[in-house]
């Protein structure tokens, strides 16, 4: 398949351009599919550098709790203006389940503000240097260590935990 | 301005909508409506209550034995999906759809199994 | 006899032409408006209540009168609840100048055309107050915008109302009111039919102006901006319920009936006609027909933006009405 | 009010102009906007964690009630991306069933949004109008699948129903009838001036912000960008079926309506491309009803009407999905209309708002309403009336 070749390509260069030591590990599982995963301090560099190469859409950043630690992935899309060329690379960023950082790309790319402050609300991740990372999409009055997504909250335990601070 | 033919033109025709509950537009073929059990078809396996999205289905005994079958509308989806599951067609959707009821316990659908022949005839419980 | 005529004064006041009927009609126009914007729409509109769902404006009256009247804490009591009753009374009060049941209005004095427009501008003055007052920010937006937008219509509706004070040479509604029958009870020349077909077409605009204002006056689409309901809720209503919010509903129905008394009084011969109908059944067909063509404009048209509103006026209604007046003045000299 | 002349509206969570609960607080001054921050988070359901606890069946129907008016989108694509995970081979006739749906499904949105915008500009027969003939649509809805908005049509594997050869009949007759009056409409709307003074030039959103500030669907076609995920990543029938992206550079509202009206049409002459090359054949693989995942990741893309829809899956093997993520389009284009109401008139945020076609349930996704407590969750009368009497103790000075 063609397709692959190129997309071989995108991660050679990505390779090249942020030295092969920082990224970790990268997949083809298809056509349009990438997945790299990279070092979180090399994050704002890969973004930077993929963003050059046109990947300038943030389709969402999905936050995942994987046991020991927080995986952080970045979907970025290339548009393709209609050509059926379109790729969208997960890039895959791991972060510690204590104090969980990494810094904002919202300097490079506005709109990954709101995407930033879901994966705050959600895993507690906090991204250094975001102007604004109050809840939104949990209500006001959450409590600050309850964050859903995280493996470790049940359900129940989370009910048990707002009926605590009296929360609705 | 535009509009003023079209306004006009419609002076004289029927309005679109219908005086609803006075009249009625019938329900089409396929709909997914309230449900039916056929007692003498079921096995009691259980399938259809494992696989309710809605956790909406209870049934009361297991296998042959089974006494009852219950649905709670007002948690039901109407996806069909125990519908489909169902290994033996024991359970259809039919195309009764205006459910709503004053309380909770007006749209629990009970089924039991009192003759083994002509048990479907739902029975609404009251609270 | 003293005590008769003054018994059949109170009837008057109380019963006809006053209170009573004027509810009762207001409350039958606003069925009118309901049901054909309605029936523009392709739908039924009020449908259940009475014969084709008459008596809805009654029931939603009712309705309202029940329920709980909530006076928000941080309003000004006093002005929050003079407002309905000032906007229901001076509706009505301009009801006893504009004439119903013959030629004459019920207190028709030489001028009172002066103080109906007066009064429509206190109306205006009122909806701001009552936005005012309800300290609510959609309500003091809804207030702004209504004096706003009185800025924009108020000159044009006022030289719209005194283009046919001038034909008729008196700034009395009742006398206006009676010009057009008349004049054209006159013998027919060719010279009258080519200044009465000029008087036609120019009165034409000048009622279009008119009708115009009076929608922008009445608060309705495309001239809602000050309840605009998307935009700011309801405006400056937003905070009036219960029986306030009933009063003022009923205030504006009867608003209506001014307004399109006051279109049928100026511009269509008023409660007269050429047959020997009762001038109470003209005045009815009259102001049926205006509140057709109002609900027609509301139909027809998206809300305008208060800026485009105010633009739209000074821009291009302005000048036309003052291009009739002159048209106007024209006629009066060949006359 | 400080010591400027501004002056904060809150826009929601209940407004007439919002059809669905969120919040923009507003600052304003005189009529003109100066600042907007949107707080969605009102229909926060919790569905991604609930998701985590359910089966994959289970999980079928609880993602279509995502959202109401895209459920076919959120469910077929929850379908793709299982079955990508699973490496199934869906056969040719459901992925053409499913891709008649889908843009029957585009079709209904944006006419319904088509006359919600007009009812936000106040122009309430335009309103009624369009959503008489939008019934068409929906007509055809029901009877291709039983049910006018929770549709429950794909499953894992394929469809639920076929189409009948009097189905496409009556489809193809209800395509010319809505076609005929979108015409109707379009024309109508360039031609009504009072409606054009609204739209033009209002809500602007420049190219460069749209791609800044990551807009998607609709809202970025409208700024000039040629984009769709139909095309640009085709997944059903789309690298078959010929359609073209429409675009329009007027970035503004105006542009917004003409857009989605070209894209209805397209929907049309796609749904008439499938209709016409529908293969015959089996509509669905069996698969196990409680199937197991293996383990992998998966991320599926989808042009929902509102715009770019990204299911992300993460399976470690079990019978419940271990992550599934979800971003609706809305939230892809919250910033951008943060942007675009800055600088415009009171009067135009309901109309702005409106122009991305907002879906907040889409955009909220997650809470704890589990049906075997919900005692402890929903409030009956008298819990609601002691609530709010303390409220209101506490804050009535």
């Amino acid at each position: 398949m063609e397709a692959r070749e190129d997309h071989v390509k995108i991660v050679e260069e990505l390779r090249e351009a942020m030295g092969s030591e920082n990224v970790i590990d990268w997949k083809i599982p298809r056509a349009k599919r990438i997945y790299v995963a990279i070092k979180a301090e090399k994050l704002k560099d890969t973004v930077k550098h993929l963003a050059e190469k046109d990947f300038r859409h943030v389709s969402t950043i999905s936050g995942v709790d994987v046991g020991d630690g927080i995986e952080v992935l970045y979907h970025l899309t290339k548009r393709a203006a209609g050509k059926g060329e379109g790729i969208t690379l997960s890039l895959r960023v791991k972060t510690a389940m204590e104090n969980p950082s990494l810094p904002t790309i919202t300097d490079m790319i506005p709109g990954a503000t709101l995407y930033e402050r879901e994966v705050h609300d959600f895993v507690g991740v906090v991204f250094e240097g975001h102007p604004d990372l109050s809840p939104v999409e949990l209500p006001d009055g959450w409590p600050k260590d309850v964050y859903p997504l995280l493996k470790k909250w049940k359900i129940e335990d989370i009910k048990k935990r707002l009926s605590e601070v009296g929360g609705n | 301005m535009a509009m003023e033919p079209e306004l006009l033109k419609h002076l004289t025709k029927k309005p679109a909508t219908l005086l609803y509950p006075f009249e009625k537009r019938p329900a089409p073929k396929g709909l997914r409506g309230r449900h039916k059990w056929h007692a003498d078809k079921c096995i009691g396996c259980g399938l259809c209550a494992q696989v309710c999205p809605a956790f909406a289905i209870e049934l009361d005994g297991r296998g042959l034995e089974i006494k009852g079958w219950t649905v709670h509308l007002d948690r039901c989806v109407f996806c069909a999906q125990c519908a489909e599951v169902c290994p033996v067609n024991a359970i259809e959707l039919t195309q009764e759809h205006e459910l709503a009821g004053y309380d909770r316990g007006g749209i629990t659908l009970k089924f039991t199994k009192a003759l083994p022949t002509q048990a479907d005839e739902p029975k609404s419980e009251k609270k | 006899m003293v005590s008769t005529e003054l018994a059949l004064k109170v009837v008057e006041i109380l019963v006809f032409p006053g209170f009573f009927f004027l509810i009762v009609y207001a409350l039958f126009l606003e069925w009118v408006d309901r049901k054909f914007f309605a029936r523009l729409q392709n739908r039924y509109g009020p449908e259940h209540t009475g014969w084709k769902g008459i008596l809805q404006p009654w029931a939603d009256l009712i309705k309202l009168l029940a329920k709980e009247d909530i006076t928000p804490a941080a309003a000004d009591k006093i002005m929050f609840a003079a407002v309905p009753i000032v906007y229901l009374a001076i509706p009505l009060t301009i009801m006893f100048m504009v004439p119903i049941w013959n030629s004459n209005a019920y207190i028709g004095f030489p001028g009172d055309l002066i103080v109906v427009i007066f009064l429509f501008t206190l109306l205006i003055l009122s909806v701001f107050f009552g936005g005012w007052s309800s300290v609510n920010r959609f309500g003091i937006v809804g207030g702004l915008r209504a004096a706003l937008q009185m800025l924009s219509y108020e000159i044009p509706m006022a030289l719209a109302a005194v283009g046919p004070a001038i034909l008729a040479k008196s700034l009395s509604i009742s006398n206006i009111a009676a010009w057009p029958s008349k004049v054209f009870a006159g013998n027919l020349t060719p010279y009258s039919v080519a200044v009465g077909a000029a008087t036609v077409f120019v009165m034409a605009v000048g009622f279009g102006i008119f009708t115009l204002c009076m929608i922008a006056e009445l608060e309705k689409i495309p001239f809602d901006i000050p309840e605009a309901e998307t935009e700011i809720v309801s405006g400056w209503q937003v905070e009036f319920s219960g029986k306030k919010l009933a009063l003022l509903r009923l205030g504006s129905d009867i608003e209506l009936v001014a307004a399109s008394a006051l279109m049928t009084a100026l511009f269509l011969g008023g409660p007269l006609g050429p047959w020997p109908i009762p001038p109470v059944v003209w005045f009815i067909v009259k102001t049926t027909i205006c509140v057709l063509i109002i609900s027609n404009v509301r139909a027809l048209f998206p809300r305008f933006r208060i800026d485009q509103m105010s633009h739209w006026m000074w821009k291009n209604i302005v000048p036309i009405a003052v291009l009739y007046i002159v048209a106007v003045e024209m006629l009066a000299a060949v006359m | 009010m400080g010591e400027t002349e501004e002056f904060i509206i809150p826009v929601g969570p209940q407004h007439p102009a919002l059809k669905e609960p969120t919040n923009f607080t507003i600052t304003v001054d005189g009529e003109y906007v100066v600042d907007a921050k949107a707080r969605p988070g009102y229909n926060h359901r919790g569905v991604e964690k609930a998701m985590e606890s359910r089966t994959y069946i289970q999980n079928l129907y609880l993602l279509e009630r995502v959202c109401g008016i895209c459920s076919i989108c959120h469910m077929t694509n929850f379908c793709l991306t299982v079955e990508e995970a699973m490496g199934l081979e869906v056969p040719a006739r459901a992925n053409y069933i499913r891709t008649i749906m889908h843009e029957i499904e585009r079709l209904h949105s944006h006419s319904l949004w088509l006359g919600v915008a007009a009812h936000e500009i106040g122009f309430d027969t335009l309103f009624y109008y369009i959503w008489r003939d939008r019934e068409v649509i929906m007509d055809l809805t029901e009877s291709i699948s039983g049910n006018r908005v929770n549709k429950a049509m794909p499953t894992i594997g394929g469809v639920r129903r076929n189409i009948s050869p009097e189905l496409l009949r009556d489809i193809r007759k209800g395509l010319d009838i809505f076609e005929e009056r979108i015409k109707y409409y379009k024309s109508l709307i360039l031609k009504e001036t009072t409606v054009l003074n609204r739209a033009i030039r209002v809500g602007v959103l420049t190219p460069h912000d749209a791609v800044a500030l990551c807009a998607v669907g609709p809202t970025l076609r409208a700024s000039g960008i040629k984009s769709d995920v139909r095309a640009d990543d085709p997944y059903l029938v789309f690298d078959e079926v010929p359609f073209n992206v429409m675009t329009h550079d007027g970035c503004d509202v105006a542009s917004r309506v003409i857009v989605r009206c070209d894209e209805m049409f397209e929907s049309i002459n796609v749904i008439r491309y499938c209709l016409d090359h529908m293969p015959d054949g089996p509509i669905r693989v069996k698969v196990p009803v409680i199937m197991r995942v293996p383990e992998t990741e998966t991320v599926c893309l989808w042009e929902a009407p509102r715009g770019e829809l990204i299911h992300y899956l993460k399976s470690t093997g079990g019978t419940t999905p271990y992550r599934y993520k979800i971003r609706a389009p809305t939230l892809g284009n919250i910033p951008s209309v943060q942007r675009m109401l800055i600088g415009n008139y009171i009067a135009d945020i309901p109309i702005v708002i409106a122009a991305i076609d907002p879906c907040f349930s889409c955009t909220d996704r997650m809470t704890f309403v589990d049906v075997n407590t919900e005692k402890n969750w929903v409030w009956d009368s008298e819990q609601l009336r002691r609530y709010s009497r303390k409220w209101y103790q506490q804050n009535s000075h």
